[in-house]
Protein backbone atom coordinates (compact mmCIF):
# COMPACT_ATOMS: atom_id res chain seq x y z
CA UNK A 1 0.00 0.00 0.00
CA UNK A 2 0.98 3.45 -0.77
CA UNK A 3 -0.12 6.78 0.35
CA UNK A 4 -0.55 9.22 -2.75
CA UNK A 5 -2.25 12.77 -3.59
CA UNK A 6 -3.92 12.80 -6.70
CA UNK A 7 -4.17 15.90 -8.57
CA UNK A 8 -7.27 16.23 -10.85
CA UNK A 9 -7.34 19.04 -13.65
CA UNK A 10 -10.11 20.39 -16.44
CA UNK A 11 -13.06 17.97 -17.06
CA UNK A 12 -11.81 15.34 -15.07
CA UNK A 13 -11.57 17.19 -11.96
CA UNK A 14 -15.34 17.76 -13.11
CA UNK A 15 -15.87 14.14 -13.04
CA UNK A 16 -13.68 13.57 -9.48
CA UNK A 17 -15.69 16.77 -7.66
CA UNK A 18 -12.32 17.19 -6.21
CA UNK A 19 -9.11 19.14 -7.33
CA UNK A 20 -7.08 16.63 -5.06
CA UNK A 21 -7.65 13.57 -2.95
CA UNK A 22 -5.30 12.00 -1.18
CA UNK A 23 -5.61 8.29 -1.09
CA UNK A 24 -4.45 4.37 -0.28
CA UNK A 25 -3.95 2.25 -3.09
CA UNK A 26 -2.43 -1.44 -3.71
CA UNK A 27 -2.70 -0.55 -7.14
CA UNK A 28 1.54 -1.98 -8.63
CA UNK A 29 1.92 1.07 -10.91
CA UNK A 30 0.09 3.86 -12.21
CA UNK A 31 -2.01 2.21 -14.75
CA UNK A 32 -3.42 0.40 -11.83
CA UNK A 33 -3.63 3.47 -9.74
CA UNK A 34 -6.02 4.95 -12.55
CA UNK A 35 -7.97 2.26 -13.57
CA UNK A 36 -9.04 2.26 -9.29
CA UNK A 37 -9.92 5.89 -9.56
CA UNK A 38 -11.80 5.46 -13.20
CA UNK A 39 -14.16 2.35 -11.39
CA UNK A 40 -14.85 4.71 -8.44
CA UNK A 41 -15.42 8.47 -10.08
CA UNK A 42 -16.62 6.78 -13.54
CA UNK A 43 -14.10 8.73 -15.71
CA UNK A 44 -14.94 8.37 -19.74
CA UNK A 45 -11.40 9.06 -20.85
CA UNK A 46 -9.20 5.91 -21.42
CA UNK A 47 -5.61 5.97 -20.09
CA UNK A 48 -4.28 5.87 -23.46
CA UNK A 49 -5.98 9.87 -24.37
CA UNK A 50 -4.26 10.71 -20.77
CA UNK A 51 -0.53 11.42 -20.05
CA UNK A 52 0.54 11.18 -16.29
CA UNK A 53 2.78 13.27 -14.05
CA UNK A 54 4.67 11.93 -10.74
CA UNK A 55 5.95 15.27 -8.70
CA UNK A 56 5.81 17.76 -11.60
CA UNK A 57 7.27 15.51 -14.15
CA UNK A 58 6.08 13.59 -17.07
CA UNK A 59 5.94 9.77 -16.08
CA UNK A 60 5.33 6.28 -17.42
CA UNK A 61 2.17 4.27 -16.77
CA UNK A 62 3.98 1.20 -16.34
CA UNK A 63 6.17 3.32 -13.10
CA UNK A 64 5.13 1.98 -9.73
CA UNK A 65 3.77 4.21 -6.92
CA UNK A 66 6.05 6.19 -4.82
CA UNK A 67 5.04 6.78 -0.59
CA UNK A 68 4.32 10.52 -0.80
CA UNK A 69 4.50 11.18 -4.14
CA UNK A 70 1.96 13.92 -6.29
CA UNK A 71 0.58 12.03 -8.83
CA UNK A 72 -1.25 13.97 -12.00
CA UNK A 73 -3.49 12.52 -14.53
CA UNK A 74 -3.33 14.93 -17.58
CA UNK A 75 -6.26 15.01 -20.04
CA UNK A 76 -5.53 16.22 -23.68
CA UNK A 77 -4.42 19.95 -23.21
CA UNK A 78 -6.02 22.84 -25.20
CA UNK A 79 -3.97 26.38 -24.07
CA UNK A 80 -3.04 28.79 -26.90
CA UNK B 1 15.81 34.89 -17.03
CA UNK B 2 12.67 32.43 -17.46
CA UNK B 3 12.24 32.10 -21.46
CA UNK B 4 8.48 31.12 -20.72
CA UNK B 5 6.32 31.97 -18.25
CA UNK B 6 2.83 31.54 -17.04
CA UNK B 7 0.35 35.20 -15.85
CA UNK B 8 -2.50 35.50 -14.26
CA UNK B 9 -2.37 39.12 -15.07
CA UNK B 10 -2.90 40.99 -18.90
CA UNK B 11 0.48 40.11 -20.77
CA UNK B 12 2.18 43.25 -21.34
CA UNK B 13 3.98 43.19 -24.95
CA UNK B 14 6.52 46.06 -25.48
CA UNK B 15 8.87 44.95 -22.42
CA UNK B 16 8.55 41.27 -23.61
CA UNK B 17 9.20 42.46 -26.90
CA UNK B 18 12.09 44.38 -25.94
CA UNK B 19 13.56 42.07 -23.83
CA UNK B 20 14.75 40.25 -27.37
CA UNK B 21 16.20 43.25 -28.94
CA UNK B 22 19.67 42.49 -30.02
CA UNK B 23 22.02 44.07 -31.83
CA UNK B 24 23.16 40.92 -34.27
CA UNK B 25 19.21 40.82 -34.59
CA UNK B 26 17.85 41.51 -37.93
CA UNK B 27 14.51 39.90 -37.98
CA UNK B 28 11.38 39.46 -35.19
CA UNK B 29 8.88 37.00 -35.23
CA UNK B 30 5.90 37.11 -33.11
CA UNK B 31 2.68 35.11 -32.74
CA UNK B 32 -0.45 36.22 -30.51
CA UNK B 33 -3.27 33.76 -29.84
CA UNK B 34 -6.64 36.51 -28.79
CA UNK B 35 -9.89 35.29 -27.54
CA UNK B 36 -12.31 34.49 -30.22
CA UNK B 37 -15.90 35.34 -29.68
CA UNK B 38 -16.79 31.94 -31.22
CA UNK B 39 -15.28 28.56 -31.71
CA UNK B 40 -16.94 25.26 -33.45
CA UNK B 41 -20.23 27.31 -34.52
CA UNK B 42 -20.99 28.08 -30.57
CA UNK B 43 -21.05 31.90 -29.35
CA UNK B 44 -18.79 32.27 -27.11
CA UNK B 45 -19.09 35.13 -24.46
CA UNK B 46 -15.41 34.34 -22.39
CA UNK B 47 -12.94 32.00 -21.13
CA UNK B 48 -10.78 30.41 -18.54
CA UNK B 49 -7.26 28.60 -18.93
CA UNK B 50 -6.45 26.44 -16.52
CA UNK B 51 -2.77 24.97 -15.62
CA UNK B 52 -0.88 22.38 -13.85
CA UNK B 53 1.54 25.15 -12.92
CA UNK B 54 4.36 23.00 -11.89
CA UNK B 55 4.49 21.17 -14.93
CA UNK B 56 3.33 23.63 -17.21
CA UNK B 57 6.32 25.96 -16.32
CA UNK B 58 8.84 23.14 -16.82
CA UNK B 59 7.86 22.04 -19.99
CA UNK B 60 7.14 25.59 -21.36
CA UNK B 61 10.92 26.45 -20.27
CA UNK B 62 11.79 23.02 -21.92
CA UNK B 63 10.05 24.28 -25.23
CA UNK B 64 11.14 27.36 -25.89
CA UNK B 65 15.10 26.19 -24.73
CA UNK B 66 14.68 23.26 -27.78
CA UNK B 67 13.79 25.87 -29.91
CA UNK B 68 16.91 27.75 -28.81
CA UNK B 69 18.85 24.79 -29.80
CA UNK B 70 17.35 23.82 -32.90
CA UNK B 71 17.30 27.05 -34.88
CA UNK B 72 19.56 30.03 -35.62
CA UNK B 73 18.18 32.35 -33.72
CA UNK B 74 19.29 35.16 -30.68
CA UNK B 75 16.45 34.81 -28.17
CA UNK B 76 13.08 33.61 -27.75
CA UNK B 77 10.55 34.04 -25.09
CA UNK B 78 7.11 32.69 -24.22
CA UNK B 79 3.90 33.95 -21.73
CA UNK B 80 0.65 32.18 -21.43
CA UNK B 81 -2.15 33.87 -19.43
CA UNK B 82 -3.95 31.42 -17.20
CA UNK B 83 -7.34 32.83 -15.41
CA UNK B 84 -10.90 34.38 -16.45
CA UNK B 85 -10.28 36.01 -20.18
CA UNK B 86 -12.36 37.88 -22.01
CA UNK B 87 -13.12 38.31 -25.58
CA UNK B 88 -10.23 39.71 -27.77
CA UNK B 89 -7.80 39.58 -24.66
CA UNK B 90 -4.21 38.46 -25.55
CA UNK B 91 -4.03 34.44 -24.39
CA UNK B 92 -0.45 33.51 -25.43
CA UNK B 93 2.59 35.44 -27.15
CA UNK B 94 5.32 34.17 -28.20
CA UNK B 95 8.44 36.19 -29.33
CA UNK B 96 11.87 34.95 -31.81
CA UNK B 97 14.70 37.46 -32.52
CA UNK B 98 17.29 36.04 -35.05
CA UNK B 99 19.99 37.46 -37.59
CA UNK B 100 17.39 36.41 -40.16
CA UNK B 101 13.95 36.30 -41.04
CA UNK B 102 13.58 32.20 -42.11
CA UNK B 103 14.70 31.00 -38.57
CA UNK B 104 12.87 33.35 -37.16
CA UNK B 105 9.53 32.55 -38.64
CA UNK B 106 10.26 28.76 -38.42
CA UNK B 107 11.21 28.50 -34.82
CA UNK B 108 7.96 31.33 -33.59
CA UNK B 109 5.52 29.05 -35.12
CA UNK B 110 7.73 25.59 -33.60
CA UNK B 111 6.74 26.96 -30.23
CA UNK B 112 3.25 27.90 -30.40
CA UNK B 113 2.63 24.51 -32.07
CA UNK B 114 4.55 22.37 -29.18
CA UNK B 115 3.18 25.06 -26.66
CA UNK B 116 -0.47 23.99 -27.61
CA UNK B 117 0.28 20.16 -28.07
CA UNK B 118 2.50 20.02 -24.79
CA UNK B 119 1.85 22.42 -22.41
CA UNK B 120 -0.52 21.13 -19.48
CA UNK B 121 -3.36 24.21 -19.69
CA UNK B 122 -6.09 23.74 -20.49
CA UNK B 123 -9.19 25.56 -21.88
CA UNK B 124 -12.30 26.35 -20.66
CA UNK B 125 -15.35 28.20 -23.21
CA UNK B 126 -18.18 29.76 -21.42
CA UNK B 127 -21.10 29.73 -23.82
CA UNK B 128 -23.96 32.45 -24.60
CA UNK B 129 -26.88 29.77 -23.81
CA UNK B 130 -24.77 29.58 -20.26
CA UNK B 131 -23.14 25.98 -20.86
CA UNK B 132 -19.78 26.10 -20.15
CA UNK B 133 -17.08 23.37 -21.99
CA UNK B 134 -13.65 21.99 -21.59
CA UNK B 135 -11.42 21.44 -24.30
CA UNK B 136 -9.63 18.47 -25.06
CA UNK B 137 -9.11 18.36 -28.39
CA UNK B 138 -8.07 14.89 -29.94
CA UNK B 139 -4.35 14.87 -31.47
CA UNK B 140 -5.48 14.38 -35.04
CA UNK B 141 -7.20 17.88 -34.28
CA UNK B 142 -3.98 19.21 -33.50
CA UNK B 143 -2.46 22.04 -35.33
CA UNK B 144 -6.12 23.70 -36.53
CA UNK B 145 -6.11 26.90 -34.38
CA UNK C 1 -7.40 52.75 -45.54
CA UNK C 2 -4.02 51.52 -47.00
CA UNK C 3 -2.90 48.23 -46.24
CA UNK C 4 0.81 49.30 -46.90
CA UNK C 5 2.38 52.65 -46.10
CA UNK C 6 5.60 54.12 -46.58
CA UNK C 7 7.13 56.22 -42.88
CA UNK C 8 9.71 58.92 -42.81
CA UNK C 9 9.21 58.74 -39.07
CA UNK C 10 9.49 56.01 -36.45
CA UNK C 11 6.67 53.24 -36.64
CA UNK C 12 4.47 52.87 -33.70
CA UNK C 13 3.15 49.52 -33.66
CA UNK C 14 1.46 49.24 -30.78
CA UNK C 15 -2.20 51.23 -33.20
CA UNK C 16 -1.11 48.60 -35.94
CA UNK C 17 -1.56 46.24 -34.20
CA UNK C 18 -4.61 47.27 -32.52
CA UNK C 19 -5.86 48.04 -35.99
CA UNK C 20 -5.66 44.61 -36.71
CA UNK C 21 -7.92 43.02 -33.85
CA UNK C 22 -11.22 41.70 -34.84
CA UNK C 23 -14.00 39.19 -32.55
CA UNK C 24 -13.43 36.40 -35.19
CA UNK C 25 -9.08 36.75 -35.54
CA UNK C 26 -8.06 34.24 -32.48
CA UNK C 27 -4.32 34.34 -34.16
CA UNK C 28 -2.07 37.02 -35.15
CA UNK C 29 1.59 36.70 -36.70
CA UNK C 30 3.76 39.82 -37.36
CA UNK C 31 6.95 40.35 -38.94
CA UNK C 32 9.84 43.24 -37.76
CA UNK C 33 12.81 43.71 -39.87
CA UNK C 34 15.20 45.78 -37.49
CA UNK C 35 18.83 47.63 -38.75
CA UNK C 36 21.88 45.00 -37.55
CA UNK C 37 25.14 46.28 -36.81
CA UNK C 38 26.89 44.67 -39.12
CA UNK C 39 26.62 42.66 -42.74
CA UNK C 40 28.53 40.37 -44.93
CA UNK C 41 30.88 40.86 -42.38
CA UNK C 42 31.19 44.83 -42.24
CA UNK C 43 30.50 46.50 -39.54
CA UNK C 44 27.14 49.01 -40.14
CA UNK C 45 26.28 51.88 -37.94
CA UNK C 46 23.21 53.31 -39.74
CA UNK C 47 21.21 53.03 -42.70
CA UNK C 48 18.89 54.88 -45.14
CA UNK C 49 16.33 53.93 -46.84
CA UNK C 50 15.62 55.71 -50.25
CA UNK C 51 12.09 54.62 -52.18
CA UNK C 52 10.90 55.13 -55.67
CA UNK C 53 7.32 56.76 -53.77
CA UNK C 54 4.63 56.60 -56.31
CA UNK C 55 5.66 53.12 -57.36
CA UNK C 56 6.82 51.76 -54.13
CA UNK C 57 3.07 52.40 -52.42
CA UNK C 58 1.22 50.92 -55.69
CA UNK C 59 3.37 47.73 -55.33
CA UNK C 60 3.39 47.55 -51.65
CA UNK C 61 -0.65 47.54 -51.46
CA UNK C 62 -0.67 45.57 -54.44
CA UNK C 63 1.27 42.40 -52.47
CA UNK C 64 -1.44 43.44 -49.13
CA UNK C 65 -4.57 42.90 -51.07
CA UNK C 66 -3.06 39.69 -52.76
CA UNK C 67 -2.39 38.09 -49.23
CA UNK C 68 -5.94 39.11 -48.21
CA UNK C 69 -7.02 37.10 -51.67
CA UNK C 70 -4.83 34.30 -51.16
CA UNK C 71 -4.70 33.23 -47.46
CA UNK C 72 -7.83 33.04 -45.28
CA UNK C 73 -7.05 36.09 -43.15
CA UNK C 74 -9.24 38.57 -41.13
CA UNK C 75 -6.46 41.47 -41.83
CA UNK C 76 -3.02 42.63 -43.19
CA UNK C 77 -0.89 45.46 -43.09
CA UNK C 78 3.05 46.38 -43.36
CA UNK C 79 4.27 49.42 -43.08
CA UNK C 80 8.07 50.23 -44.06
CA UNK C 81 10.61 53.20 -43.24
CA UNK C 82 12.40 55.56 -45.39
CA UNK C 83 15.07 58.20 -44.81
CA UNK C 84 17.81 57.66 -41.88
CA UNK C 85 17.70 54.85 -39.79
CA UNK C 86 20.29 53.45 -36.63
CA UNK C 87 21.03 50.90 -35.47
CA UNK C 88 18.49 48.93 -33.93
CA UNK C 89 15.67 50.63 -35.19
CA UNK C 90 12.21 49.38 -36.92
CA UNK C 91 12.67 48.96 -40.71
CA UNK C 92 9.46 47.27 -41.57
CA UNK C 93 6.57 45.83 -39.60
CA UNK C 94 4.17 43.33 -41.02
CA UNK C 95 1.38 42.39 -38.72
CA UNK C 96 -1.68 39.74 -39.88
CA UNK C 97 -4.59 38.65 -37.87
CA UNK C 98 -6.92 35.33 -38.83
CA UNK C 99 -9.26 32.73 -37.76
CA UNK C 100 -6.29 30.29 -37.23
CA UNK C 101 -2.46 30.16 -36.72
CA UNK C 102 -1.36 28.70 -39.95
CA UNK C 103 -3.20 31.00 -42.26
CA UNK C 104 -1.70 33.81 -40.35
CA UNK C 105 1.95 32.66 -40.60
CA UNK C 106 1.78 31.90 -43.68
CA UNK C 107 0.83 35.58 -45.14
CA UNK C 108 3.02 37.16 -43.18
CA UNK C 109 5.49 35.53 -44.41
CA UNK C 110 4.50 35.90 -47.97
CA UNK C 111 4.21 39.40 -47.65
CA UNK C 112 7.69 40.05 -46.15
CA UNK C 113 9.22 37.86 -48.88
CA UNK C 114 7.03 39.76 -51.94
CA UNK C 115 8.13 43.60 -50.51
CA UNK C 116 11.51 42.28 -49.70
CA UNK C 117 11.79 41.10 -53.66
CA UNK C 118 9.59 43.77 -55.50
CA UNK C 119 9.00 47.04 -53.47
CA UNK C 120 11.15 49.76 -54.80
CA UNK C 121 13.20 50.77 -51.96
CA UNK C 122 16.87 50.47 -51.67
CA UNK C 123 19.09 50.17 -48.33
CA UNK C 124 22.41 52.57 -48.49
CA UNK C 125 24.73 51.08 -45.55
CA UNK C 126 26.67 53.66 -44.07
CA UNK C 127 29.73 51.89 -42.51
CA UNK C 128 32.41 52.03 -39.65
CA UNK C 129 35.42 52.68 -41.99
CA UNK C 130 32.97 56.03 -43.12
CA UNK C 131 32.18 54.80 -46.60
CA UNK C 132 28.68 53.79 -47.73
CA UNK C 133 27.44 51.10 -50.23
CA UNK C 134 23.98 50.37 -52.05
CA UNK C 135 22.62 46.88 -51.93
CA UNK C 136 21.51 45.72 -54.79
CA UNK C 137 21.12 41.87 -54.38
CA UNK C 138 21.00 39.76 -57.33
CA UNK C 139 17.95 37.78 -57.23
CA UNK C 140 19.44 34.04 -56.61
CA UNK C 141 20.24 35.63 -53.03
CA UNK C 142 16.75 36.65 -52.30
CA UNK C 143 14.77 35.74 -49.47
CA UNK C 144 18.23 35.17 -47.21
CA UNK C 145 17.51 37.93 -44.95
CA UNK D 1 11.94 62.20 -81.05
CA UNK D 2 10.15 62.21 -77.41
CA UNK D 3 10.82 64.71 -74.85
CA UNK D 4 10.81 62.43 -71.60
CA UNK D 5 11.58 62.56 -67.76
CA UNK D 6 13.94 59.83 -66.39
CA UNK D 7 14.23 58.89 -62.85
CA UNK D 8 17.20 57.57 -61.39
CA UNK D 9 17.48 56.13 -58.01
CA UNK D 10 20.37 53.98 -55.59
CA UNK D 11 23.69 53.54 -57.12
CA UNK D 12 22.15 54.32 -60.39
CA UNK D 13 21.33 57.46 -58.90
CA UNK D 14 24.84 57.75 -57.63
CA UNK D 15 26.23 56.79 -61.45
CA UNK D 16 24.25 59.47 -63.18
CA UNK D 17 24.84 61.99 -61.02
CA UNK D 18 21.21 63.41 -61.11
CA UNK D 19 18.33 62.02 -59.37
CA UNK D 20 16.36 62.86 -62.59
CA UNK D 21 16.88 64.03 -66.16
CA UNK D 22 15.08 65.78 -68.83
CA UNK D 23 15.85 64.50 -72.35
CA UNK D 24 15.06 63.72 -75.94
CA UNK D 25 15.43 60.76 -77.89
CA UNK D 26 14.79 58.97 -80.49
CA UNK D 27 15.10 55.54 -79.02
CA UNK D 28 12.09 53.39 -80.29
CA UNK D 29 11.57 51.65 -77.34
CA UNK D 30 12.66 52.20 -73.57
CA UNK D 31 15.39 49.08 -74.20
CA UNK D 32 17.02 51.46 -76.56
CA UNK D 33 16.51 54.22 -74.44
CA UNK D 34 18.43 52.60 -71.91
CA UNK D 35 21.35 51.63 -74.25
CA UNK D 36 21.85 55.49 -74.88
CA UNK D 37 21.88 56.84 -71.15
CA UNK D 38 24.15 53.39 -70.06
CA UNK D 39 26.46 54.49 -73.04
CA UNK D 40 26.29 58.40 -71.67
CA UNK D 41 26.61 57.94 -67.79
CA UNK D 42 28.31 54.07 -67.88
CA UNK D 43 25.72 52.33 -66.30
CA UNK D 44 27.37 49.10 -64.94
CA UNK D 45 24.21 47.34 -64.85
CA UNK D 46 22.65 45.40 -67.93
CA UNK D 47 18.88 45.75 -68.54
CA UNK D 48 18.06 42.80 -67.48
CA UNK D 49 19.25 43.30 -63.83
CA UNK D 50 16.77 46.20 -64.16
CA UNK D 51 13.05 46.42 -64.44
CA UNK D 52 11.59 49.73 -65.66
CA UNK D 53 8.52 51.83 -65.12
CA UNK D 54 6.58 54.39 -66.93
CA UNK D 55 4.41 57.22 -64.84
CA UNK D 56 4.32 55.24 -61.77
CA UNK D 57 3.85 51.48 -63.15
CA UNK D 58 5.92 49.04 -64.22
CA UNK D 59 6.16 48.90 -67.74
CA UNK D 60 8.08 46.29 -70.71
CA UNK D 61 11.43 47.13 -72.00
CA UNK D 62 9.96 46.85 -75.39
CA UNK D 63 7.66 49.40 -74.75
CA UNK D 64 7.90 52.68 -77.09
CA UNK D 65 8.48 56.17 -76.07
CA UNK D 66 5.03 58.52 -74.66
CA UNK D 67 5.89 62.13 -75.30
CA UNK D 68 5.98 63.94 -71.32
CA UNK D 69 5.74 60.53 -69.81
CA UNK D 70 7.86 59.70 -66.62
CA UNK D 71 10.90 57.21 -67.03
CA UNK D 72 12.40 55.17 -63.64
CA UNK D 73 15.13 52.56 -64.14
CA UNK D 74 14.92 50.30 -61.03
CA UNK D 75 17.86 48.51 -59.80
CA UNK D 76 17.71 45.12 -57.97
CA UNK D 77 15.74 46.52 -54.60
CA UNK D 78 16.95 45.61 -50.96
CA UNK D 79 13.93 47.14 -48.49
CA UNK D 80 12.87 45.35 -45.44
Amino acid sequence: MAAVTVLYFASLRDAAGVASERIESDAIDLQGLFAQLQSRHGFAWPADRLRVAIDGEFAHWEDGLREGSEIAFIPPVSGG
Amino acid sequence: MKRFQLSDTPIRIEPLRDSLCHQTAGAFASFEGWVRDHNEGRVVLGLHYEAYVALAEKEGERIVEEAMRRFDIVEARCVHRIGELRIGELAVWVGVSAAHRGAAFDACRHIIDEVKSRVPIWKQERYREGDMGWLHPAAAAAGKD
